[in-house]
């Protein structure tokens, strides 16, 4: 190709900038506000937030993998394996939380460590590296607590996923999730577009070849993507064992989700691009969809139809952007 | 494992019991032995487990208890596995997207369409059709002897056949088989059907082997992932272009073996899982490590 | 003709809702119903061996030269009630010197390998008395009727299409459970209340009937159910529905067909600032704590886990020889009211473990279920 | 003069933005070979899509025999006896070197089942027309063969198709000399027996040695048309519409070369042995040799990326053992890889991104991704400026820019971080001639700034014309020393040990 064309794709380049998932976002949120006009209220839209907040933190921790070109199928089982083993240290003790809290973060990093380390020297795809983790933890999971969560998590520990700061100007409330929500995600995308890291994952995504030759710590920056994937994981455990106490299988499902939001945000899969807050507007695009079914009084069954009509939906419409633009 | 085997030996190692080894994962052998197909060209099937509900309600129903329908049945189902197929294929082929997500979608798809309809067991398989599941040859099950045909008919498809040289290639290096004049859309598609059906089959087998076909039997057995765990331990690698059946078929020996073996050994369930899990990475390291390419 | 037409029909998927299992049996109805109000036979105190106008058959018992090997092929220990009664199930077995082996083996939820399961154990195991509790009742049928020919077999739980076995052992049943919890309701409040149903998933027999026999009772009165939602068990989403219809009107009642989740519900009316309405429950005892706590006015309608114990006594009895409860072994099926919460409630045990197990007096309690 | 088998005639052709061809007139005879020269960009490829049916040109024919043909799709022109060979090999490395002769036309047998012994016998016969018969067995997989003889494999292919017009595109490019001459007489038994072959190349002494007639094309268009074989000094004034005079930078003055930065003392690998090497500072050594001599072995060892096992090597004098690239980068080691697109670029990232690639990797993982200890986002937009480099954006994804300013922003990822030796392999693979003009002027300059320069290059010309010093490398050793102005006959002779030692 020659630069005039470079010159000319790279112009065209800049009017669609704008990532279609924050267009889906709004569309999904004025329909849910047409639905339900108290959307608009505090209570709506944090409540909403609070709900979306577990993904949301998922997906941006997925993201990092997705970017490096790999899957994280694990994350679904850490939260579970979170919730049960805080249950099973915490035992209703509300001084516990104090230490479990840390632990339940530093496990979390064990397992991204772990999967990493898999991943980079067992040479073992991702896909089946961690599809073997999420196996072997929900079998942990069962194993530690006997197949049925035995303790009770204290409110010191539910503070995080439970409690609100109330009398807020404004919002009138915040759901203590929420914060963790923003700072987190302000973490995480602060980490991904304007540090070394963040351009080093999206380098051993797009080639991991030309990155060693480049002097690219390839294998530790893996490791290091897995382990936040692994920590956003341990944290969204935390949330949902907040929001919603014990259960064996609180984190069922939720791998498939987090990949999904991080690819309506656009993220490539096998590596080289990726965004966290497009992923988190992947996430909240997610939840509205799954909200406004709700309203709408969908059974469970359409729900699914829809999920998986927009799932490839999505990926449709972005392969055929990219044929388009050239790019 | 090798320890479970030693001890319990003396009972182990009869006829009856080998058979019963290999009888345990025919449906699981079946659906492998299409997602083998799929790998082989790169590409990746979620959808089977929800397919297979699909195919094993649908026939039950078309068949209910009635001997006549059972030709219209499994048509129904063949023809349900081709669609789907076909679709699958489209949407990997045509429309670019990424194999993973397409079929994760198709399988919501389908698994969203068959719990609109029915919520349970519904319809009934004649005792005709039972044969499939239960009727043996000369004590040796007729799905056993299914499944070796249908392992020896894929084998030789991809041994010996144009089509299977050209799966090799448009899994190798799709550009240039492209460019060698083979259509790698037209056989990325085929593959998704040859996938889907043998999906469909795994179906007509459940609804045989449970009399009926109900919404969940797919998913509760995990054949998506479980297939696509069997076929990796087999050697096929997910990048495409290498591999073959009957790895496959071991990996599917080793899966029946294992679940036997810790069923005499009275490994508990959730240890069980821990162990699988840890074994389906271990095996797959095994191949992996040895080759020099930089996985993700 | 008909069928060629539901055969296109079910080509495009179009399933006619009509191939549903019929949930709504009014003879099977009225009959729990009438159950729930007998006396059960048998020692006070000890529901786990009492019988409800079953009738009794001698067994002859088996001529062994040694302890008895009972193997058990198990649906899966994939839901806590199921843990609680597998513990049950093995510490009962130290009630039984004539049982010798046991052997376990686990179908992890599929039917495919539960079927798988029960042929290995016919081909390989030496058993003499087979315990079965199927996963599905049409699917298991023959593998239960196989394993019939060869020995013994004790069904419990769900049941199989074949009196094949040796009896069956339930309790009342889901048709129970669900009057018990509409009848509280509808006596604790007044016509055209609104009363809110949550459902853990479609298509499962012993659920189904608690549904339609919840909704009967609730229609019959004239409730306003505003609306029945499934919460797949989970608490997050069981909180994220319950909320959302806080936020579109009130409710004078929560209907639970299983008690998993019921304290997620509960905290959803807490944290939205409302207070607690009428809940039906289950014996979980996160459910009887919070109950007992928040002082609400509940009810706990349980599907005793006792029956775990029960299977092992009738496989006993088969061994040793004596009188046992067939073809059906019906256990009574009591729900935990406010007059007997007291007697339930233990903080020393784990939040879901089923209060109404019948262990207490087991001597590896409260350890072995997780007690402290 | 017979007729031509291809007319092309008023060919042109638009991408959205650019002009790609515009009346472009073509044609090749059988038996003859005609050169398509030109720089990057000026057309070859597109020009040689629309003939082979990937793309379908706006306006003009195609006549093939005289008979107007339109291809639709790549295998329309293949079965019409028109066959491409790629710079990409198009062969299955997991494949038989049968299989992938006869991949997506396998001989039948009974039942519709593919003739194995049919598909190897006429394999041996295809394969016997070439000198690099006796090497391969048809049931070889074909990753097993060395690069020469995977292309040998991709010519007997299209000649198996029976194909009466070859194109070739760059076919020397991974090849040595020895291995080029081989091929050189493949192409003349092919142009014997009646072949039409398009020969595409930047190398001046191929065209000479092979072509029958030349057409220049420049910006999408004609630039000149040779019926005989002109000067080579014609063709490239044609191509770049002016003289260079200055082509290649001059060679390094006594003063400017100073201390050893590297030395080796007798060091080895499994590929490697009893390697002595100097490199002094303001020195650029080229480093020749045939495929498989090596080089590229010598190049990763210093590198790290595949360590040497035993001997000396220093680095500014203190001794050094780099097992890994990013220790040989720590202690003052660049090298541009010889393959840009697997090894060298990620592709979907910037022009600024891959410029700072290097200087990020040796940055804090958490730190700034802007500013580093090297170098920061206007330094290196600084440094890409100076070096020319030709994009709408350095925020443009570099998979867009041309062969040679893709180079240009790996030699600019090296230059922040000032290395004291850089290796270059094949540094102008594929690029046209203005912009290796560029990259040999780039090199002198890093060299006058005092570092020291080790070329791997398989392009003759080049290492004679870059270099201050050349070392021939042959079977893990160095076999021989040139001073600048040694001639290619010498060269070839210690590349392939066949006369005299080298003095």
């Amino acid at each position: 190709m020659t630069d005039g064309a470079d010159m000319q794709t790279a112009r065209r380049l800049r009017l669609p900038q704008i990532n279609p998932v924050w267009v889906l976002l709004a569309v999904l949120i004025g329909a849910i506000i047409f639905m339900n006009p108290g959307f608009t209220q505090p209570t709506g839209y944090m409540n909403f937030l609070k709900r979306a907040a577990p993904l949301a933190i998922l997906a941006a921790g997925q993201v990092y993998v997705i970017t490096s070109g790999g899957f994280d199928l694990s994350v679904g089982s850490l939260i579970t394996l979170v919730v049960v083993g805080a249950s099973m240290l915490t035992n209703n003790d509300p001084a516990a939380t104090y230490w479990v809290v840390p632990l339940m973060l530093g496990m979390g990093l064990g397992v991204g460590l772990l999967n990493g380390l898999i991943v980079c020297f067992l040479r073992v795809p991702s896909l089946i590296a961690t599809l073997g983790m999420m196996i072997t933890l929900t079998g942990l999971a069962f194993m530690w607590s006997g197949g049925a969560p035995r303790g009770y998590l204290p409110d010191t520990f539910r503070f995080f996923g439970r409690e609100l700061i109330r009398d807020v100007p404004l919002v009138r409330f915040i759901p203590i999730s929420v914060i963790v929500l923003l700072v987190v995600v302000g973490l995480l995308a602060w980490l991904m577009h304007r540090t070394n890291l963040g351009r080093q994952v999206h380098a051993i995504g797009d080639n991991p070849v030309a990155a060693g030759l480049a002097g690219v710590p390839v294998n530790r920056v893996r490791i290091t993507a897995f382990m936040l994937s692994g920590l956003s994981g341990a944290i969204a455990g935390i949330l949902l064992g907040g929001f919603a106490g014990v259960s064996t299988d609180v984190g069922s499902g939720y791998e498939l989700q987090a990949i999904t939001a991080a690819v309506l945000g656009g993220a490539q899969l096998l590596g080289g691009r990726g965004s966290v807050p497009a992923a988190v507007g992947g996430a909240l695009a997610l939840t509205a969809i799954f909200t406004l079914l709700n309203f709408l009084g969908l059974p469970q069954p359409v729900r699914q139809v829809v999920q998986g009509l927009i799932l490839i939906a999505a990926v449709a419409l972005a392969m055929h952007r990219r044929q388009q633009t050239g790019t | 494992m090798v320890i479970a085997v030693a001890t319990n030996q003396t009972q182990y190692l009869s006829l009856e019991n080998l058979i019963a080894i290999l009888g345990r994962s025919i449906a699981l052998g079946i659906t492998a032995i299409g997602q083998t197909f799929v790998i082989l060209v790169a590409s990746i099937d979620l959808s089977v487990a929800s397919l297979i509900s699909a195919t094993s309600v649908l026939a039950s129903v078309i068949m209910d208890g009635a001997p006549a329908m059972i030709v219209p049945a499994v048509l129904a189902c063949l023809l349900l596995g081709a669609f789907v197929g076909v679709l699958n294929g489209l949407i990997v082929s045509a429309l670019k997207v990424n194999p993973l997500i397409a079929t994760l979608g198709m399988s919501l798809i389908i698994q969203g369409c068959l719990s609109a309809f029915v919520s349970n067991f519904a319809g009934s398989v004649p005792e005709a059709f039972q044969i499939f599941a239960y009727g043996q040859i000369g004590g040796v099950p007729v799905a056993l002897v299914f499944l070796v045909l249908l392992a020896l008919l894929a084998w030789g498809i991809l041994r010996f056949t144009k089509f299977g040289s050209d799966i090799y290639a448009a899994g190798g290096n799709d550009e240039a088989a492209r460019f060698a004049g083979i259509k790698t859309g037209r056989i990325v598609v085929l593959t998704h059907v040859i996938c889907s059906v043998c999906a469909a089959i795994a179906g007509l087998y459940l609804a045989s082997r449970l009399r009926s076909g109900a919404p969940w039997i797919g998913a509760d057995g995990v054949y998506d992932l479980e297939s696509i765990a069997v076929v990796v331990i087999g050697g096929t690698v997910l990048a495409g272009g290498r591999g073959g059946i009957w790895g496959t078929m071991a990996g599917m020996l080793i899966f029946s073996l294992i679940d036997s073996a810790f069923n005499i050994a009275g490994v508990d369930s959730f240890a069980k899982q821990v162990l699988r899990g840890i074994i389906i990475v271990a095996a797959v390291a095994f191949y992996a490590i040895r080759s020099k390419r930089i996985v993700a | 003709m008909k069928r060629m037409i539901m055969a296109t029909g079910a080509l495009a998927l179009g399933l006619s809702p009509a191939w549903a299992q019929n949930f709504n049996d009014p003879e099977e109805f009225a009959k729990q119903q009438e159950q729930l109000q007998a006396t059960a036979e048998g020692p006070e105190g000890q529901p786990w061996v009492e019988n409800i106008g079953g009738d009794m058959v001698e067994m002859p018992g088996l001529d062994l030269a040694s302890g008895a090997t009972v193997c058990f092929s198990n649906a899966g220990v994939n839901n806590p009630w199921r843990v609680v009664g597998f513990t049950n199930m093995t510490e009962e077995l130290k009630n039984h010197s004539s049982i010798e082996n046991f052997i376990h083996v686990d179908a992890e939820g599929s039917d495919d390998k539960q079927i798988a399961d029960i042929d290995d154990l016919l081909a390989g195991g030496d058993c003499d008395v087979m315990i079965v509790s199927p996963n599905t009742t049409a699917a298991l049928t023959p593998a239960v009727e196989r394993a019939c020919e060869a020995m013994p077999v004790i069904v419990f739980d769900r049941g199989v299409n074949t009196d094949c076995p040796e009896t069956f052992v339930h309790p009342v049943g889901g048709y129970g459970f669900g009057i018990q919890g509409a009848e509280f309701i509808v006596d604790q409040l007044d016509e055209g209340s609104n009363v809110l149903m949550l459902r853990i998933l479609p298509g499962v027999d012993v659920l189904e009937t608690r549904y339609s026999a919840g909704r009967r009772i609730l229609d019959e009165a004239g409730m306003n159910v505003v609306g029945a939602e499934f919460t797949d068990g989970d608490n997050a989403k069981t909180k994220s529905i319950v909320e959302d219809y806080l936020m579109r009107g009130t409710i004078d009642a929560v209907w639970m067909d299983a008690g998993a989740t019921a304290v997620a519900a509960i905290e959803a009316f807490e944290d939205s600032g409302y207070d607690i309405p009428v809940f039906v429950g289950e014996d979980q005892q996160d459910f009887l704590r919070k109950w007992q706590d928040e002082g609400m006015t509940a009810i706990a309608p349980t599907y005793p886990a006792y029956q775990w114990r029960t299977a092992i006594i009738a496989a006993s009895r088969v061994i040793e020889g004596g009188e046992l409860p067939a073809p059906e072994w019906v256990l009574p099926q009591p729900a935990i009211t406010q007059d007997t919460l007291a007697d339930y409630v233990n903080p020393a045990m784990p939040p879901l473990h089923y209060a109404m197990c019948g262990c207490e007096e087991m001597e590896g309690y409260p350890e072995a279920w997780g007690g402290n | 003069m017979t007729e031509p088998v291809i007319e092309m005639e008023g060919i042109s052709k638009s991408f959205p933005g650019v002009r790609a061809l515009s009346d472009v007139s073509f044609d090749v005879r059988p038996g003859e070979v005609q050169a398509l020269v030109g720089e990057n960009g000026a057309g070859k490829s597109t020009l040689i899509k629309i003939l082979s049916g990937v793309y379908h040109a706006d306006a003009g024919t195609v006549r093939m025999h005289g008979k107007a043909v339109h291809f639709t799709h790549p295998v329309d022109s293949l079965k019409s006896g028109i066959a491409v060979i790629y710079q990409e090999f198009s062969l299955l490395p997991e494949r038989t070197v049968a299989q992938n002769l006869f991949l997506g036309r396998e001989p039948r047998g009974r039942f519709g089942l593919i003739d194995t012994a049919r598909m190897r016998r006429e394999t041996r016969d295809v394969l016997a027309l070439f000198a690099a018969a006796g090497r391969i067995d048809p049931d070889q997989t074909v990753g097993s063969l060395d690069v020469a003889t995977q292309q040998v494999v991709e010519i007997a292919k299209a000649v198996s198709t029976g194909a009466r017009v070859i194109v070739m595109d760059e076919p020397t490019a991974a090849l040595n000399e020895a291995e080029c001459e081989e091929l050189f007489e493949t192409v003349d038994t092919l142009r014997e027996r009646g072949v039409a072959i398009i020969y595409i190349s930047h190398r001046m002494r191929e065209i000479t040695r092979l072509a029958d007639r030349v057409t220049v094309l420049k910006d999408g268009e004609i630039a000149a048309r040779f019926d005989d074989l002109p000067p080579p000094d014609a063709i490239v004034r044609a191509m770049v519409g002016r003289d260079i005079a200055d082509f290649y930078a001059p060679p390094a003055t006594e003063a400017e070369i100073g201390a050893p930065v590297l030395t080796v003392r007798g060091a080895g690998n499994d590929r490697l042995d009893g390697i002595d090497l100097d490199v002094r500072a303001g020195e650029i050594v080229g480093l020749a040799g045939i495929q498989g001599a090596g080089r590229v072995a010598l190049a990763m060892a210093l590198f790290g990326h595949a360590p040497f096992t035993h001997g000396e090597v220093t680095l500014d004098g203190a001794p050094v053992a780099f097992k890994t690239p990013r220790e040989a980068i720590r202690g003052g080691i660049g090298l541009l890889p010889g393959d840009r697109k697997s090894e060298g670029l990620v592709l979907m990232q910037s022009v600024r991104d891959n410029g700072m690639l290097t200087s990020r990797a040796f940055a804090p993982l958490w730190g700034r991704a802007k500013r580093n200890r090297h170098t920061d986002e206007t330094a290196m937009d600084g440094l890409l400026d100076a070096m020319e480099i030709r994009a709408a954006s350095y925020d443009q994804e570099i998979r867009g820019l041309s062969g040679g300013n893709q180079q240009k922003a790996i030699v600019a990822r090296w230059l922040s971080m000032r290395p004291r030796l850089l290796i270059f392999i094949e540094p102008t693979r594929g690029i046209d001639v203005n912009a290796k003009a560029g990259i040999y002027h780039l090199m002198r300059d890093l060299a006058r700034d005092g570092a020291g320069i080790l070329m791997i290059s398989s392009d003759l010309p080049e290492v004679i014309g870059a270099a201050d010093r050349i070392l021939v490398m042959q079977n893990g050793k160095i076999a021989a020393e040139f001073p600048h102005g040694a001639t290619e006959p010498q060269i070839m002779h210690a590349a392939t040990g066949e006369t005299e030692v080298a003095a």
